[in-house]
């Protein structure tokens, strides 16, 4: 039911200057195989939102030690050292935003909200140049909505109408990412017949193109 | 026994049957090592679990919190970072345990950039801090006798008045409104030598020896 | 592990006046021997949210219809004409809420968010004096969180260590309402040794006390 | 053909291959029983499920979004309500079809409540009209008589400038930004008798035959 596809393929649907979302938590999860594609392909200047900064040679680091991310909105970047040079280069610039409030900001962006109201990061810098509403006495911080033009699904399962499952803690940022982006490419480990209606955790309509390539 | 091991021991008697705990990497994570097991203590971590185990070899696809391959014990479930964060930010985890490089005597604290030098970011560390019913800080007292507890963090905070203990090698402090409490001092120190290594003003009013540290 | 309750001990939990949110779609995944214990007590004047106000004889609908709730907050009340009945005698309040905004609401209870901003409702009553937001050229309505004292749940099959799953479309507005309340009883059908932890909806530290008695 | 039918027949034309579609009660759950089945469109209902399939006896724990029993078809899911309207609120529905009381020339409706009269509440049609990506409105084209389809509502809204189509036994009409347009027109009806049974002001330009309901 799903278009399946070939890692040549991935550059049909990327382009430079992209905005791309990309599932994994210190690259558990994280597409290897669809980063892989990626590499292959000349694209440059992407901004990439991922929980983390990966690794050097895991993860959506590859790219980023590549030079092919020009920005990066992630939670942490402290496991990958070619995030740190690349700035200090002027070659990457880096939003940091709390684990939790770049989840709840990415899955608000697939929910149709404009954005969330959490009190993490009141009285740091994180609130710096951001509205504050107060709701019921109590302050919060105005966090908008993420979108982006692209995801890059990892640590799937498909069954052969598109619907997904994640193995482990593989699903971390991976079934929001899918709701908030215009394209949708999974990589999965294995394709089986159906899976149970209330294991799914994407249904299909929400996966575009399916790769099989993540390791099992 | 050496200081981490100390600040781990310690720790571990501040948790209570049944509570829903998130350790965070580094001396938090050791704390896993010493909970009585007739407590039922559940561990989280925000990457998507409750109910994880010890660290394993890399044959399954589950890590921890830091990243490293580990494994989920019976009753565990997974879950997506978003319904990980609501757990966190709504209250429902009753203890976290972070390190920090500074905390201050109004219970703020730092611990995810040191500007110009070292930029890891928050992680999950400002929603955990906000979160969480209750906030303990496992450090050790100094940076190389350099004091960490201070009147007022000089770092870029990670979250404004939220820390309720402190457990350093030397010491246990509670923050409370009026300020910092010393309340136990491990007995290879001095009360003199605490308040020297602290920058902060602690009080003094009920000093015991520190708990949980018998070899 | 958890504390398994007869219907006689539900008493203990419930009390005059008290805000419980109660699962449930047109009845289904409404906790009916939950309902019917607090039928039992003498309990009156509660607060209710729920999707819908059932039927006088299913769902949360016969609390209502026996005079049980003095406030009721839901999407919809077509269904049961005791609701119409009673907020013309001035026996009832009822607040009408977009379904997709009160779930989200709920969600944000549980999550510790201040409340959520939404494109629906605008323009129309439902926005009538709540705060408008704008976030990147679009107003959204800021519709606030919702908590509760206590939450019934309904179409659960339980573990033995207390996590939940739930039968088909039953899932409904369960899962949400036990992130967003005090105490949590659940209702369930069956409780089976272990459930598969990729497959647990609700895990165990968010239920409080389990009655067994929900018709398989 | 009944009107109903007529409605339903015009509307499963609308729906294309690999459409998410959301059918409301009423006449649009009767679309169901015209779609082209090789065209796979998927039905959604608010309550929870993605593939819903016909009625059931109830044998099942699943209900549609009327409270009826129902089957889920290979291939289905089911979510919980915040995640439904996830799918309906962030623009995942392609096309959601819903009955009204009133439309209006701006492509407002109103079908929730008549004051002092019928309370049934909006349930979660506020949201669908809203968050669908296209929203066709099914109903007779009057009320014994009396227009639907006016210059302005008269009842409270459900929301303001969100329908795209509205079909009716007598006419097919577009909401665009310029007004009305007319057009498709039952057969058995004049181009005259729709304008007349029509308050709001049609633009009429290349109007051809109500498709679909041949018999």
């Amino acid at each position: 039911m799903k278009k399946i596809i070939q890692s040549n393929e991935v550059s049909n649907y990327v382009r430079d200057g992209m905005r791309i979302m990309v599932g994994g938590f210190l690259a558990n999860g994280s597409p290897e195989a669809l980063i892989s594609a990626i590499m292959e392909t000349g694209v440059k200047n992407l901004t990439i939102i991922c929980n983390d900064g990966g690794y050097e040679d895991r993860g959506v680091g590859r790219l980023i030690a590549a030079g092919r991310v020009s920005s990066l909105i992630a939670s942490h970047i402290g496991t990958n050292p070619a995030v740190g040079r690349l700035m200090q280069e002027n070659k990457l610039v880096v939003k940091l935003v709390p684990q939790g409030t770049l989840a709840e900001q990415i899955r608000a962006g697939g929910a149709g909200l404009g954005g969330i109201l959490t009190p993490t990061g009141m009285n740091t810098v994180v609130a710096e140049g951001k509205k504050i509403i107060t709701v019921q006495n109590q302050d919060y911080l105005l966090e908008e909505a993420l979108k982006a033009d692209l995801a890059l699904i990892g640590g799937a399962i498909a069954d052969e109408f598109g619907n997904l499952k994640y193995r482990a803690t593989m699903r971390n940022f991976n079934p929001l990412m899918v709701m908030a982006c215009n394209t949708v490419i999974a990589e999965v480990s294995e394709i089986v017949p159906m899976l149970d209606p209330e294991t799914v955790i994407t249904a299909h309509p929400f996966v575009d193109y399916i790769l099989v390539g993540g390791t099992k | 026994m050496d200081e981490k091991t100390i600040i781990a021991k310690r720790i571990a008697l501040e948790l209570h049957q049944g509570d829903l705990v998130n350790l965070g990497i580094g001396i938090p994570t050791m704390v896993a090592d010493y909970i009585d097991h007739d407590k039922q203590v559940v561990l989280q971590c925000e990457n998507g679990i409750i109910g994880i185990g010890p660290l394993a070899d890399c044959s399954t696809d589950l890590v921890n919190a830091g990243g490293l391959c580990a494994t989920i014990l019976p009753g565990g479930s997974f879950f997506d970072s978003a319904t990980s964060f609501s757990i966190i930010r709504g209250g429902h985890v009753d203890v976290t345990v972070l390190g920090a490089l500074e905390v201050d005597s109004e219970g703020s604290l730092a611990s995810w950039i040191i500007p110009g030098k070292k930029v890891p970011g928050m992680g999950g560390a400002m929603d955990l801090v906000v979160g969480a019913k209750r906030v303990i800080i496992a450090m050790t007292h100094t940076s190389k006798g350099i004091p960490k507890i201070l009147t007022k963090c000089s770092l870029p905070l990670t979250a404004y008045k939220q820390v309720n203990l402190i457990v350093t090698e030397m010491a246990v402090i509670e923050v409370k409104e009026d300020g910092l409490h010393l309340i136990e001092v491990n007995p290879e120190y001095s009360i003199n030598q605490v308040v020297e290594a602290t920058e902060a003003k602690l009080i003094i009013d009920n000093v015991i020896p520190m708990k949980g540290i018998e070899q």
